[in-house]
Parts: C-alpha cells; sequence; structure tokens
C-alpha cells in the first residue's frame, strides 16, 4: 500500500480521534469485545523437524523480523506442521514448548575454558579453544597413535582419544564428525544409540 | 523400525512392551489411537509399571524388571503349542525347515560351546547342516527333529504359564489373555504390531529381547505385512540417522564394520562379510558389501584411495577389542584414555555409574563438550553441593566448551525412527557466538591439519589425504556434506544391458547404491543413503498425499532404503506373490513384475516361482527363528536374571552359570559393584516421563514447569512397609550410589509374588540434575550399574537393585 | 414568614439559645457523620456493583477497580467507627415496655398526631433502629468479609461466598431502607438534623420528643 | 469467523442486548477421556500460545503440575488413580480448564460490563481490561475455573484461543494434542462425533460410557466423553448448573425489584412530606405562645 501524505493525515486524525474518545469514556463497544491480536501475522515462517524423540514431527517456526538486515531474528513460537504425515500438526509437551528450548537461558553464548584445577569458567576466543584442542590432540596423537600391533600387522588406531557424537546433530554432523575422526585413527566413538 | 509411524493404524493387535510409547513418543502414538478407533485394534501393555500407555490400554499386564524373554516365551510356548502360528508364512518365510547341526545343544540355560573362563560361546555348533551342495539342508514338513522349527518348539516348552508367572511375576489370567489375542493375529488376515524401546535394549539380554518379538512376529507372519514388524521407537531425534552413520566404535556408514586387526587385508575384510546364499536362488545382498565399502573409502579419500593400496584400507583403525562406551569409560578410568569429545552428548548424565564416570573425567587431560546447553558433563568439575560433592582443586582436566547451535538455528536433515530422512531449515541465529556443529568440527580438523602439514607427525597421510571439497573448507555446508554422502559417479557408468549407454555419467550424482561398483568408479559416504541427494534434495520433498490409504506418504521426505516405507515388504505376499491380506495391499507379483504402493524389497523383476525369499539380506533369505552365530549369546533367547535380581536363587536354572547372561561382559571392579537382595531387596528401573526430555528439557521453562522436581515412584504396599507418604523425602541407594528425592506413592506399582517371594519395584525416573530451571536433583545414573548387552553393550538401565528409606 | 423567625429557630441555625439542651457530644456528631459519609460512599459502590445502571458510579472513585478495591476498606472502617460509636449507646437503647405503646401508636404520629411521651434519650422507633442498624452493620460485615478477594474470599468455600454474596446484596438493600427512614426521620422532625450537626437541641425540641430525657436534663426530674 | 463486536451475544452487566446481527457456527471441544494419556501437550501448547509461565513448583506425590489451576495455567490435567470395582486400575486422567457453557454463571455474575463477553460461536471470553477482581465469577462459576493474577489481581481463564478463532485456526491445545483426545469443530459436528466414540466405548466393555454436555448450564461448549460415565470419578459435578443463590443474586428482576423499592423509598418520604410535612415542636410551641 502507498502512504500517501494526505492518507497518513486522514489516519493520523482518525486515531487521535479515536484514542480522545476513548479517553472520555467512549470506547466504541468494539474495543470491549475484541479478541487479542493474532501474534503470528505477517511474521516469517520456517519449517523444522522436532530435535526431541525419533517421531521427527514437522514444525513450524515463527521468528521475530522479516529477515532484513537490520532485524537480527529470534524464534517467539513454534507449533507442529499440519502437513506432517505423522504428526499432523500436534506435538506432545515437550515438542509444544520447544521455543523454551531455543531461547533457554542454559543456552551457551561463548566458548569457555577451564583450567585444570581451576573452580570457574574463563571466557575466551574461539580462535584460542580451537587452536589449544588441535595442539592437544596432535600432540597426544603423535605420542600414542598404534601403527603396528603385536604381530605386526597395521592397525594405525589412537586409542586414547575418543569421541561421543550426538544422535540430535544433523546427518550431515553425524557424518562429518565420523569423517573427520575416524581418518583420524579414533577408535572410540559412540553416540546415544549405546545407552 | 521395519515399518513406520503412520503404518501403526493398519496394526489388529498394538502390543507395547519394553516400551512406554504414550509416554516417550507421544506423536507417534498417536497411530495406536487411530488403529484403535478406525481398526478397533486392542492395545496390549506389558511393563513393570501402569504407564500412561497401560492407562489407555485394553489388556495391562505388570511384569517384574528384566523378565521379558520367560514371558514372551512363554507367549511363543502357547502359540506353538496350540498351533496359532501362520503355518504357510512359517514353512516359506523363515528357517523353521532348517536342519541345524547334530553339535547344537542346550542345556540348563547354556548353549553348546561355552567357555566359562572367556564368558563367551564357540558357535561353531550353531549352524544349518549344509548339504555337498553347500547349501543348507531344510525339512519341508517341519517334522525333522533337528529343524528348527521342532528345536524351537523343544527350547520353549519349558516356559509353561506356571513357570512364565513364577518369573515375571506376571497374573496368569492375564498372561493367558494376551497369548490369545497375540494368537488371533496369526490369521492372514489379522496383524500384530509390536513396539519397543530402551524397555528391551537397557538389559544385559536386550538383543534377545527383541529376537524373541521377532520370533514371535515370524510365527504370526507379521513381518513385512502393513500394521505388523517389529517397531524400534527409537529416542533421540537422529539416533536412527547416526546408527546409520555408523557413527559407533564398531560401525562404519551403512552398516559396514570397522575392521578388526584379524583381517590384514581389504580383501579379507569384504570377504568374511560378503555372505554367499545358503538356499539356492537367494540373493544374499550383503554379497555387494565391497561395493559400498569401496565407494566409501572413495569418498573419504578421494583419489589416495586406490586399487593398489586396497582403497586406502590401512587409513581405518583396526579394532584390538571393543571400544564401546563402557569400556571406554573403563579404559578412562584407568587412565588410558587421555583427550574426550563430548558433542551433544551428557555421559555424566547418562553413562553408569555416575561415580565411576566422575572418577574418570577427572583422570582425562583434556575434555572438549559442544552443546548448545550447559550440560553437567561440562562442569563435572564443579561443586554443587550433594548432588555433585566435588573438589575443583584437585581435578587436573582442561575442560573447553564450544557452544553450538541448535536444530532451529541450521539446515540439515535428521533420519526418523521410520527411516525418513527429512530435511530441516534455519529459522533464527544462534545466540552469542554460538556455531554449528559443522563449523566446529571442520575448525577443529583444519586446525589439526595444518599441524600435520606444518610439522608432520604420526601418520600424516589420512588427514591429509581427506578429501576436503567444501566450497568454504572452515565451515561445510549441510548441502554439500549431504551430496557426498549421497554419492557420485567418478566415472562414466557403463549400462551392461544397453551397451553404449550409460547409467550415469561422470560427477552426477547417483540415484540408487544399486549403482555402486567395487572398482572406483563410485563414491558414496552411506550407501544407505544413496538416493537421498540426486540433482535434487529428496529429503526436502512435502508432498503427503497417500494414495493407497495405508499411510505411505511416499512423496514426503526419503526413506531409506531407495525410499522404501516397509521393510521386508514382499512378506506380506504369500508364496505366489499374492498379498496375504487383500484388504492391506502393499506390493504383489503383477505377472511381470513387482509393483505396489512401496518399494518393493525384492529384485523387481523375479517371479514368485523363483523361489528368491523375501529377507534378501539374509543368505538364507528366510527370517530367522534360529539366530545361528549371529548374536554371541545364544541362537534361541534364554531367560536370564539380571546382573542384580532380587531373587538370591535363579528361579530356572540350576547351574550357576547360567544365573545371568552367561556371555555379557563386566569388568571386575563393576562386578564387584554389583549389589546382593539382602542389602538392597528392591528391584529398581530407570526411565522417562512425558514432560521431559532426557537432560536437556530442565533447561526449558514449560517442562520444568510441568514436572519441576525429582521424585521416585513407590508402590503402596511398600511405602506402607517402610512409612513413606506422598511427597515424603525419601533416600534411594543401590552399591554405588544414592539419590534423594520426594516419593510418589502409587498403586500403579504392585507388589509381585515372584518364585515364592513378594518383589517391589521401585521406579527411578531420570530428567534431573545439578544444573537447570527445575528443582535441583541427583543425576539417576548415580545408581545404575556398569554392565551392558551381551551383544551391544547398551546397559542395564532397566533392571537393578536398590534400597529405599524415608529421610 | 421565615424571615420572621428568630434565628436559633431556623432550619440549620447556627446561633445556640442561651437554654438549648447540649443532645450529642462532638465526638459522637464526628463519629457518626464519619459513619454517615462512609456509608454514601459505601451504598455508592455498592450500588455500581449491584446493578449495571449505576455502574458509571465507579467512576466517581477514579475507575471501577479502585472503587472495587475501596469498597471493603471503606467498609471495615464503617464497621469499626458504628461499633465504637454503637458500644456507647446501648444503655439507652435497651427497649422498654412502654415502647410497644409508642410504637403502636407511630401510625398517628406519622399523620401528624402528637407524640405519646418517650421515658429515654431515644423513642422505639430509635430503639429499633440502632438494633437493626447494628445487625445490618455485621451482616454486611461478615458476609464482605467472606467475599473480600483476595485476602479472605479464597479460604471459604464456593457455598459460602454465594450465600455471602446473595445475603450481601440483601442486607445492603434492607439496610438502605433503614437509613431512608433514619434520614428521612430526621429531616422530617425538625431540629433532629441540627442535633446532629451543632450537637444542641431547644428545650421545646426535647420536651416533645424526649420529655423523660428532657426531665433528667433539666433536673426538672418528677422521681 | 471474525469475533468482533456484531458476533457478540452476551456481555457481562449489560442489560440492554449487544449488537448481535451475525450469528456464526457455534463451535465445541470435544474432549474424549478415553483418549487421553495425560501428555500434557495441551498445558504446554496453552502455556507457550498464550505467552503464559507458571512458576516451577514442586512435587507433591502426584504427576498433576502445576497443581491448580492459575492465571497462568489455564488448563491442567488433573490424575487420579482409581480402583474400579470388577474393572480393576483406572488412571483417571481429565484435561480441567473452562467449558464455555452456553450459560455461564461467571457472565451472570460478573458486575463488570463487558469483562466477561459471550461470542455468537459460543466462546466465554474474559476481558481482562474490564475486569475489576471482584471474584463474582468464581461465585458463578459451576465448574470452579476462574484464577486471579496475584499481581493484577484480574481474573483469567481458557479464551478458547478466541485469538486464533478469529483468523480461523483452531485452539493451541487442540492442534497438539497427539493422541486425538481433542477435537474441535462445530458443536453438532462434535456432538455426533461424541456419540460415536460413546458407541465404541461401549463396544470395548465401557457400558456405562456417556456425554457431558450439562444441560443445568443450557450444554457447553466443551464436551467430554466418560467412559466410566459417573462426571464424580471425573471430578465434575454431576448436576451441573449455575448455583441457585448466585441466580437469585444476580438475577435481573430481584435486582430490579431492589432497585424500584429503594427509588420507591425516596418517593414514599418524598410525597409523605407532601402530605403531612415536617414535625417542629417548636414552631409549635410558638404558636401555643401566641
Amino acid at each position: 500500500m502507498k502512504l500517501t501524505r494526505r492518507r497518513f493525515l486522514q489516519g493520523t486524525g482518525a486515531t487521535i480521534g479515536a484514542t480522545s474518545l476513548a479517553a472520555l469514556g467512549f470506547a466504541p463497544e468494539r474495543v470491549l469485545a475484541q479478541t487479542r491480536e493474532f501474534k503470528l501475522a505477517h511474521t516469517r515462517e520456517t519449517r523444522n523437524t522436532c530435535t526431541y524423540c525419533s517421531v521427527g514431527c514437522g514444525l513450524l517456526m515463527y521468528s521475530l523480523g522479516d529477515g532484513s538486515r537490520n532485524a537480527r531474528s529470534r524464534i517467539f513460537h513454534i507449533e507442529g506442521d499440519p502437513d506432517h504425515p505423522v504428526n499432523r500438526g500436534t506435538l506432545c509437551p515437550k515438542g509444544a514448548s520447544l521455543v523454551d528450548f531455543v531461547n533457554s537461558p542454559d543456552r551457551l553464548v561463548t566458548p569457555e575454558y577451564r583450567a585444570p584445577g581451576a573452580d570457574a569458567w574463563k571466557p575466551v576466543t574461539w580462535e584460542f579453544a580451537l587452536d589449544r584442542i588441535a595442539r592437544r590432540m596432535k600432540d597426544d596423537r603423535d605420542a600414542n597413535l598404534v601403527e603396528r600391533n603385536g604381530q605386526g600387522v597395521t592397525v594405525n588406531r589412537w586409542p586414547t582419544f575418543g569421541v561421543l557424537a550426538a544422535s540430535a546433530s544433523s546427518n550431515e554432523t553425524g557424518y562429518l564428525t565420523h569423517k573427520v575422526f575416524r581418518s583420524m585413527g579414533v577408535v572410540a566413538i559412540d553416540n546415544q544409540a549405546r545407552v | 523400525m521395519t515399518n513406520h509411524w503412520t503404518d501403526i493404524k493398519n496394526a489388529d493387535v498394538v502390543m507395547v512392551m519394553g516400551g512406554n510409547p504414550a509416554e516417550a513418543h507421544p506423536c507417534g502414538f498417536k497411530w495406536v489411537t487411530e488403529a484403535k478407533a478406525n481398526n478397533h485394534a486392542r492395545l496390549i501393555v506389558v511393563d513393570p509399571r501402569f504407564t500412561r500407555t497401560a492407562a489407555v490400554a485394553d489388556l495391562f499386564v505388570q511384569i517384574r524388571p528384566g523378565t521379558d524373554i520367560a514371558f514372551l516365551s512363554g507367549v511363543m510356548n502357547y502359540l506353538l503349542s496350540n498351533d496359532h502360528v501362520q503355518r504357510e508364512y512359517v514353512a516359506a518365510y523363515t528357517n523353521a525347515p532348517f536342519v541345524v547341526r547334530e553339535q547344537y545343544a542346550f542345556d540348563d540355560g547354556l548353549f553348546s560351546g561355552y567357555d566359562e573362563g572367556a564368558r563367551s560361546y564357540d558357535k561353531a555348533s550353531w549352524a544349518y547342516e549344509l548339504g555337498p551342495d553347500g547349501f543348507a539342508q531344510v525339512d519341508p514338513t517341519l517334522r525333522h527333529p533337528r529343524c528348527v522349527y521342532q528345536l524351537l518348539k523343544r527350547h520353549v516348552s519349558r516356559y509353561t504359564p506356571e513357570v512364565v508367572s513364577r518369573i515375571t511375576g506376571a497374573d496368569p489370567a492375564r498372561f493367558r489373555q494376551v497369548c490369545e489375542l497375540v494368537a488371533s493375529t496369526a490369521a492372514p488376515d489379522r496383524v500384530m504390531t509390536s513396539l519397543y524401546a530402551l524397555g528391551w535394549t537397557q538389559h544385559t539380554v536386550g538383543a534377545q529381547n527383541i529376537r524373541a518379538m521377532a520370533m514371535i512376529q515370524l510365527l504370526l507372519g507379521n513381518m513385512g505385512m502393513p500394521g505388523g514388524g517389529v517397531n524400534a521407537l527409537r529416542g533421540h531425534s537422529n539416533i536412527q540417522g547416526l546408527t546409520d552413520l555408523g557413527v559407533l566404535s564398531d560401525l562404519l556408514p551403512g552398516y559396514l564394520t570397522v575392521p578388526k586387526e584379524t583381517e590384514p587385508d581389504w580383501k579379507r575384510y569384504v570377504e568374511v562379510r560378503a555372505l554367499k546364499p545358503l538356499r539356492p536362488g537367494q540373493m544374499s545382498y550383503w554379497q555387494n558389501y565391497g561395493k559400498f565399502f569401496v565407494s566409501l573409502q572413495k569418498a573419504w579419500w578421494g583419489d589416495a584411495a586406490t586399487r593398489e593400496n586396497g582403497f586406502a584400507y590401512d587409513y581405518l583403525p583396526k579394532l584390538d577389542r571393543l571400544y564401546d562406551i563402557l569400556a571406554v569409560f573403563e579404559l578412562m578410568h584407568q587412565g588410558r584414555v587421555h583427550g574426550y569429545v563430548c558433542q551433544g552428548f551428557n555421559p555424566l548424565a547418562s553413562a553408569p555409574n555416575r561415580a565411576k564416570v566422575t572418577e574418570a573425567l577427572s583422570k582425562l587431560e583434556f575434555l572438549v563438550v559442544i552443546d548448545p546447553l550447559r550440560t553437567e558433563t561440562s562442569e563435572f568439575w564443579k561443586n554443587a553441593g550433594p548432588s555433585n560433592p566435588v573438589d575443583p582443586s584437585r581435578i587436573r582436566t582442561e575442560v573447553f566448551r564450544l557452544p553450538s547451535t541448535c536444530f532451529a538455528e541450521e539446515d540439515g536433515s535428521l533420519t526418523n525412527s521410520s527411516r525418513w530422512l527429512q530435511w530441516h531449515y534455519k529459522g533464527a541465529e544462534p545466540p552469542g557466538e554460538a556455531r554449528g556443529d559443522l563449523g566446529i568440527v571442520a575448525g577443529i580438523f583444519q586446525r589439526v591439519r595444518a599441524l600435520y602439514q606444518k610439522e608432520g607427525g604420526k601418520l600424516p597421510d589420512p588427514i591429509l589425504k581427506l578429501t576436503w571439497p567444501y566450497l568454504d573448507p572452515a565451515s561445510p555446508s549441510p548441502e554439500e556434506v549431504a551430496r557426498e554422502y549421497n554419492g557420485r559417479a567418478l566415472a562414466d557408468l557403463p549400462d551392461k544391458a544397453n551397451p553404449g549407454k550409460t547409467l550415469a555419467k561422470r560427477g552426477d550424482q547417483l540415484t540408487t547404491f544399486g549403482l555402486l561398483q567395487d572398482d572406483g568408479s563410485t563414491a558414496s559416504g552411506c550407501w544407505i543413503y544413496c538416493g537421498s541427494y540426486t540433482d535434487q534434495n529428496l529429503m526436502a520433498r512435502r508432498d503427503p498425499a497417500d494414495p493407497s490409504g495405508l499411510g505411505l506418504a511416499p512423496g514426503w521426505a526419503w526413506a531409506w532404503p531407495v525410499n522404501r516405507r516397509i521393510l521386508y515388504n514382499v512378506a506380506s505376499t504369500d508364496p505366489a506373490g499374492k498379498p496375504w491380506d487383500p484388504r492391506r495391499p502393499l506390493v504383489r507379483w503383477s505377472g511381470e513384475q513387482w509393483v505396489g504402493a512401496d518399494v518393493p524389497d525384492y529384485k523387481p523383476d523375479v517371479p514368485p516361482s523363483a523361489g528368491m525369499r523375501p529377507f534378501i539380506l539374509n543368505p538364507e533369505g528366510v527370517g530367522r527363528l534360529f539366530g545361528a552365530d549371529k548374536l554371541v549369546d545364544g541362537p534361541f533367547p534364554e531367560h536370564y536374571e539380571p546382573f542384580e535380581s532380587p531373587l538370591s536363587a535363579d528361579p530356572l536354572h540350576r547351574r550357576p552359570a547360567a544365573r545371568n547372561n552367561p556371555a555379557a561382559r563386566i569388568f571386575p571392579d563393576d562386578r564387584a559393584a554389583l549389589g546382593s537382595p539382602d542389602e538392597f531387596p528392591y528391584a529398581a528401573t530407570t526411565y522417562r516421563l512425558t514432560e521431559h526430555f532426557h537432560f536437556w528439557t530442565k533447561h526449558a521453562r514449560i517442562p520444568a514447569v510441568l514436572q519441576p522436581e525429582q521424585f521416585v515412584e513407590i508402590g503402596e504396599a511398600l511405602a506402607r512397609e517402610k512409612g513413606i507418604r506422598d511427597g515424603d523425602r525419601v533416600r534411594v541407594r543401590s552399591r554405588r550410589g544414592q539419590l534423594e528425592a520426594k516419593a510418589l506413592v502409587t498403586k500403579r506399582i504392585q507388589p509381585l509374588q515372584v518364585a515364592g517371594r513378594v518383589v517391589h519395584t521401585v521406579g527411578v525416573p531420570i530428567h534431573w540434575g545439578f544444573i537447570g530451571l527445575t528443582r535441583p536433583g541427583y543425576l539417576a545414573n548415580a545408581l545404575t550399574p556398569v554392565v551392558g548387552d551381551a551383544n551391544v553393550q547398551t546397559p542395564e538401565f532397566k533392571a537393578f537393585l536398590v534400597n529405599v528409606e524415608k529421610v | 414568614m421565615e424571615g420572621t423567625l428568630p434565628p436559633e429557630r431556623r432550619g440549620f441555625a447556627t446561633d445556640r439559645p442561651p437554654d438549648a439542651i447540649r443532645r450529642y457530644s462532638e465526638a459522637e456528631r464526628l463519629t457518626h457523620w464519619a459513619v454517615a459519609l462512609l456509608y454514601v460512599a459505601l451504598f455508592a459502590s455498592g450500588l455500581a456493583l449491584f446493578h449495571p445502571f449505576f455502574f458509571w458510579i465507579s467512576a466517581l472513585f477514579g475507575s471501577p477497580t479502585t472503587m472495587r478495591i475501596l469498597h471493603p476498606f471503606l467498609g471495615v472502617s464503617l464497621a469499626v467507627l458504628f461499633f465504637a460509636y454503637a458500644s456507647r449507646l446501648w444503655r439507652d437503647n435497651l427497649l422498654l415496655p412502654s415502647d410497644r405503646i409508642w410504637l403502636r401508636r407511630m401510625p398517628g404520629y406519622m399523620n401528624g398526631k402528637d407524640e405519646t411521651p418517650v421515658e429515654g434519650k431515644y423513642n422505639a422507633g430509635q430503639k429499633l433502629m440502632y438494633w437493626s442498624m447494628i445487625a445490618f452493620v455485621a451482616g454486611l460485615l461478615l458476609t464482605g468479609l467472606v467475599i473480600w478477594r483476595p485476602y479472605l474470599a479464597p479460604s471459604f468455600g464456593m457455598t459460602a461466598r454465594r450465600t455471602a454474596g446473595l445475603l450481601h446484596a440483601v442486607f445492603g438493600f434492607v439496610m438502605f431502607v433503614g437509613i431512608g427512614v433514619h434520614f428521612y426521620a430526621a429531616v422530617w422532625t425538625r431540629g433532629s438534623m441540627r442535633a446532629m450537626t451543632r450537637g444542641w437541641v431547644t428545650r421545646t425540641w426535647a420536651r416533645y420528643h424526649h420529655p423523660g430525657w428532657y426531665r433528667r436534663m433539666t433536673g426538672k426530674v418528677a422521681e | 469467523m471474525a469475533l468482533e463486536s456484531l458476533d457478540v451475544r452476551r456481555r457481562s452487566a449489560t442489560e440492554t442486548t449487544s449488537p448481535s446481527a451475525r450469528s456464526s457456527v457455534e463451535v465445541a471441544k470435544l474432549i474424549d477421556v478415553s483418549r487421553c494419556i495425560g501428555c500434557k501437550a495441551c498445558q504446554a501448547a496453552c502455556m507457550e500460545w498464550n505467552d503464559l509461565r507458571d512458576r516451577v513448583g514442586e512435587t507433591r506425590g502426584t504427576y498433576q503440575n502445576p497443581p491448580d489451576l492459575s492465571d497462568q495455567s489455564w488448563t491442567l490435567m488433573r490424575f487420579r488413580e482409581v480402583e474400579l470395582p470388577g474393572k480393576g486400575l483406572a488412571w483417571i486422567i481429565v484435561k480441567d480448564g473452562c467449558l464455555h457453557c452456553a450459560d455461564p454463571g461467571c457472565l451472570r455474575a460478573c458486575p463488570a460490563p463487558g469483562a466477561v463477553v459471550q461470542f455468537s460461536n459460543g466462546v466465554v471470553d474474559f476481558h481482562e481490561e474490564n475486569c475489576i477482581g471482584c471474584g463474582y465469577c468464581q461465585a458463578g462459576c459451576p465448574f470452579n475455573i476462574p484464577r486471579f493474577g496475584a499481581r493484577d489481581g484480574k481474573a483469567y481463564k481458557c479464551t478458547l484461543c478466541s485469538d486464533r478463532l478469529a483468523v480461523g485456526l483452531e485452539p493451541a491445545c487442540i492442534k497438539t494434542c497427539p493422541t486425538q483426545c481433542l477435537s474441535f469443530g462445530a458443536k453438532a459436528d462434535m456432538l455426533r462425533l461424541a456419540a460415536g466414540r460413546v458407541r465404541e466405548l461401549q463396544g470395548r466393555g465401557f457400558e456405562e460410557a456417556r456425554v457431558y454436555d450439562p444441560p443445568g448450564v443450557s450444554g457447553t461448549h466443551v464436551v467430554y466423553v466418560l467412559p466410566h460415565g459417573d462426571p464424580a470419578l471425573y471430578g465434575l459435578p454431576r448436576e451441573a448448573g449455575i448455583s441457585p443463590l448466585v441466580t437469585l443474586w444476580r438475577s435481573t428482576f430481584a435486582r430490579g425489584l431492589g432497585v424500584v423499592t429503594m427509588v420507591s423509598v425516596l418517593v414514599a418520604g418524598f410525597f409523605h412530606w407532601m402530605k403531612v410535612g415536617p414535625v417542629d415542636p417548636d414552631r409549635r410551641a410558638d404558636r401555643k405562645e401566641e
């Protein structure tokens, strides 16, 4: 809609008129019987899959902002995807409250480091954390990689390092995690499927 | 799941045992409701507790934790002794007619070949009698005394209703009702589905629990049928995906297995896995193992994987032992593990014997935690009063905590229990500096690789030569990775049927694993996912149409393998290729080829008269009532007491070695930490509540409101005995630790009469810990024992011993 | 005609004749009028809640919600003042046998006949008004407490709250009728208003309306 | 079915007829208790949609949490373990919340104009901006539903998600319910569905199964299917109706009569003055002296 000056003035006038009438106690009846504004009108909708159990319910997520540069999106409402053949729009209590997981006060927001013996976290940069992790991994691998076993068979395993992967991460994450750590010779890889 | 969520609506009987779907999978359980409403289905629930699933059941039977095999064997005994089996199906589609070697024996709880010192079996005798042609011998009449049918009949004959009731505590009348209802589905037009979850897996006899049900389903002719099958209701959103991708100590993507050090080269490695058919005309699909393996190696190491170097076979580590989580924590506890990464995994809360886990983590040199949330594991070193009584100054572990995105802040695919790969989209920015897991893993890898490039070091090649074709090496996109695990042609693939034509051009995304080659001309990071991302992303499909009315929704997302929605679906037709139940036609032989609503699980142009059987992955071509050598603890399921049993005497066997699963591994210090019924008289089991998801939702406000505080469930009789009332604080102790919680006194756990004594059960919900928005609580794994299933080492969280007292 | 009257005889005359008799002390008058003002506020707010035709009255209290919050506090204040006041009057209000005669002849007085001489400070009508006001104020207080949100109502059962709500309205209604009579009587009997505003009555007034009391006050006691 | 002023059937404390030219389809929520698994998804969805967050409480020996309805919990699963003779243990789980009566006691009792509104589709909605916090709605309600905010003193209860209904969506609890224990639609359709469910239950051995649509409040827009029949087992009144005390208290007739009587007192006084005039002994004395 194009907002002309005239229309703008009309609108403003009407608004002022309405508010002053209301202030005088002439609240229009309509206001008295109005429902709450529909909170999803014009919001951005994204399709996703529930992160909890393996039913894999379809989700509709609604976020702040329309994707413009100056708006930082944040999800404020999640409900079931009615098109999804399994959940057909329904969600369990956990799924119905996913927004509180996404926006949990216990979400981590910065890399942290705990030095040996320390009793508190220290916020660090990504550079520091990743560099130091890589350093420690390389040193341990170089020291402990078993290239051959007692019979001289090439075994190339790194038994002193392990990885627990997440069964709630995406296939892409799981695949890349597996690829990266197995290539280093890690044998102690597991995910929640084990427990 | 052999079938899928929506398919539950096709069932006539729903058997929930070893699971509590109303509570753990409510939106999947919807389809049970649909079956009840639209199919007049009956719901049976067998559980140690009257659960929320039981609340809507037609028939509920309470059993003692850890006695499922006794119950199921009793059902099998009923089916076999009253001839309530689908005879035609059993004869054609199971190994019932197969003759077993003469050396096979079973006596008082032990199968032939047991070595008590090694706690393991030599499985040589658990095999079929082979004829001179190399094929297994069969007796179609099922009368041969050593045929599987007769052996099974004999094996389960011990599980009379009296014995079942004596072991499980089940009410005999209700047990009988269950048997009758289950038996009703032996008719070809009646189907039962089995829904189970961790209530079966978290036992030292976990795999055999499931086998017992699979055998019942085979006897009833319910495998491959719409509304049938044995359905694992998996716990996490992508636990199926991570299993498919082999992110487990002994697996590679697509159920390929990590080489053992007894397999020195790739030829040998493939040979023992590419099994030849055991009956004439069978497909034995694993014969293609080499193609899947070579394609994986090409995906990972590209040009560095050549025929000459055995397709980089040596770049893969070789196993000398098991490295499952229980074994790794044992090694860590011994100080033999130095570095550990926990990516979205909270082992302090979810691995058994929390005290041992704390000690083990304290012995690490460094721990990396990648998670969206403040997990207990990441703060294992932080004192949190009685629920985490540690002294940080004595813990030398260096801990890194890296904030990751959650599902809502990333694109990607998840594989649900139905084996559907569903693509999802980013809806918001992550909080603060949080990064996606792909970027974090790439960040670590890029840095390690740079160090090897710069400094050299031990065995740098597998790292330096790992394919990394991503546009932004520091942050691979989900699409790139998905295209990689789908696979592509590395050369033009000639069509052998039409000379001169190609099946795929060099560089094309592959459409099916049927195209994979063992000559290095194809790459596929996970063969069973081949076809998920062709020239388009099939995982992102959103057509909910269900033309067959069976709930298949073939245009929604993409199911592995090859978009097949029901596994073994050709078993839903009789040996002439006609559906057993004409009301539920899934696939059929048209006279020229296999057609139907689902993708036939079969070679599409082989007529039924050719004798190829529908269980095409098995060398036998049929379903296994006799497990042969596939499991380590016996070809038939047998009831063994949990490692912590409330009974001081074995109710079934006289032989001490057969009291607990004789093939289950237990480390000496863990055995020493087992409790006895004198000190810890009550059976206990851990479980989830519907309001919470593991240890995540205690960080979310609404779930914290819905179930705010830790409690344990105690039956009214035991509570009376102990003077405990609703809402009192109680202490629950096991040999390994203790917790304090509120008491919830309930009629829903009744004392059971078992082997002449009364057994009380204590219910211990998990979900609470020392961080979160709920009231602070204790990690339930303070109580649980470190002993796992004999086959897959899943810990026995569902049956152990505790004592309870009022605080 | 009015103009010819001596100033002390005019309605609310402020000039006290030298022989006037004190009928109400300052404290009594202040309390009475405080109670009266509270009553007006309570009645007005109660009426707004009682019937939507009068809901507009709530605007006089700032907002309907403020009115709802104030009403019970005003009510308790009224009850406290009223009972403090009433507790000092009970002796004068004990009903005597002679009151019966007064009552029997009351319709006559209302039609202009002379009153039967009254023994005490108060006539039977006033006494009955006194006792009924005690009953109504107590009733309104007790029923009001039962429905007082958010403080007391939650600790009562729903039947108690419903009964109390109904009785509160009934008492309020009956009390209004009583107060109407009281007020009219005060206006109707000239000099009474002045008695409660200024505190004194003329000798004539006292002799006419309360001869017994007059005799006691002026010392001309027959006994 | 936009819910604006013309769709209003009744407003509280409004003796004149509200503008109600339009009439929309009467809607209803069906709660089939036999299908309820007590998962509390409805509670979660209600809190989430309505931007409510109840406090993190404590466990008191039941799965029922929070312990009661509140201004932050407009619906609540109530859990009861009952041994039923001949049927064994039943875990009765009932979703509690406003029933949206056709004849709402809250609306009748409310003294604040427009604080309670009944739309022509049957929804009974509280408009807290008009609420004065008197608590009469609680007295009026036969089902003990309205609850007051601790901070604002306003009455709250289920709105049947009138904001969602206004744009043609179903209420949040209905949408989320995993087992179709909750259904939503035209009331006529819901009653037909309920009758079918009752027949099915009777075939499963629940001979006493019945529909709960209490005539005492002229029916409700939340209808239950009760598998064991007796409403008392589910914490519902057997004979639901607005208390006669409240009916009398808030009846238009009684209150009108009260007002007329009070006005009559004033008029009577005036007439008496006209006829008899004041009593003035002083004046009379003067005359005597004259």
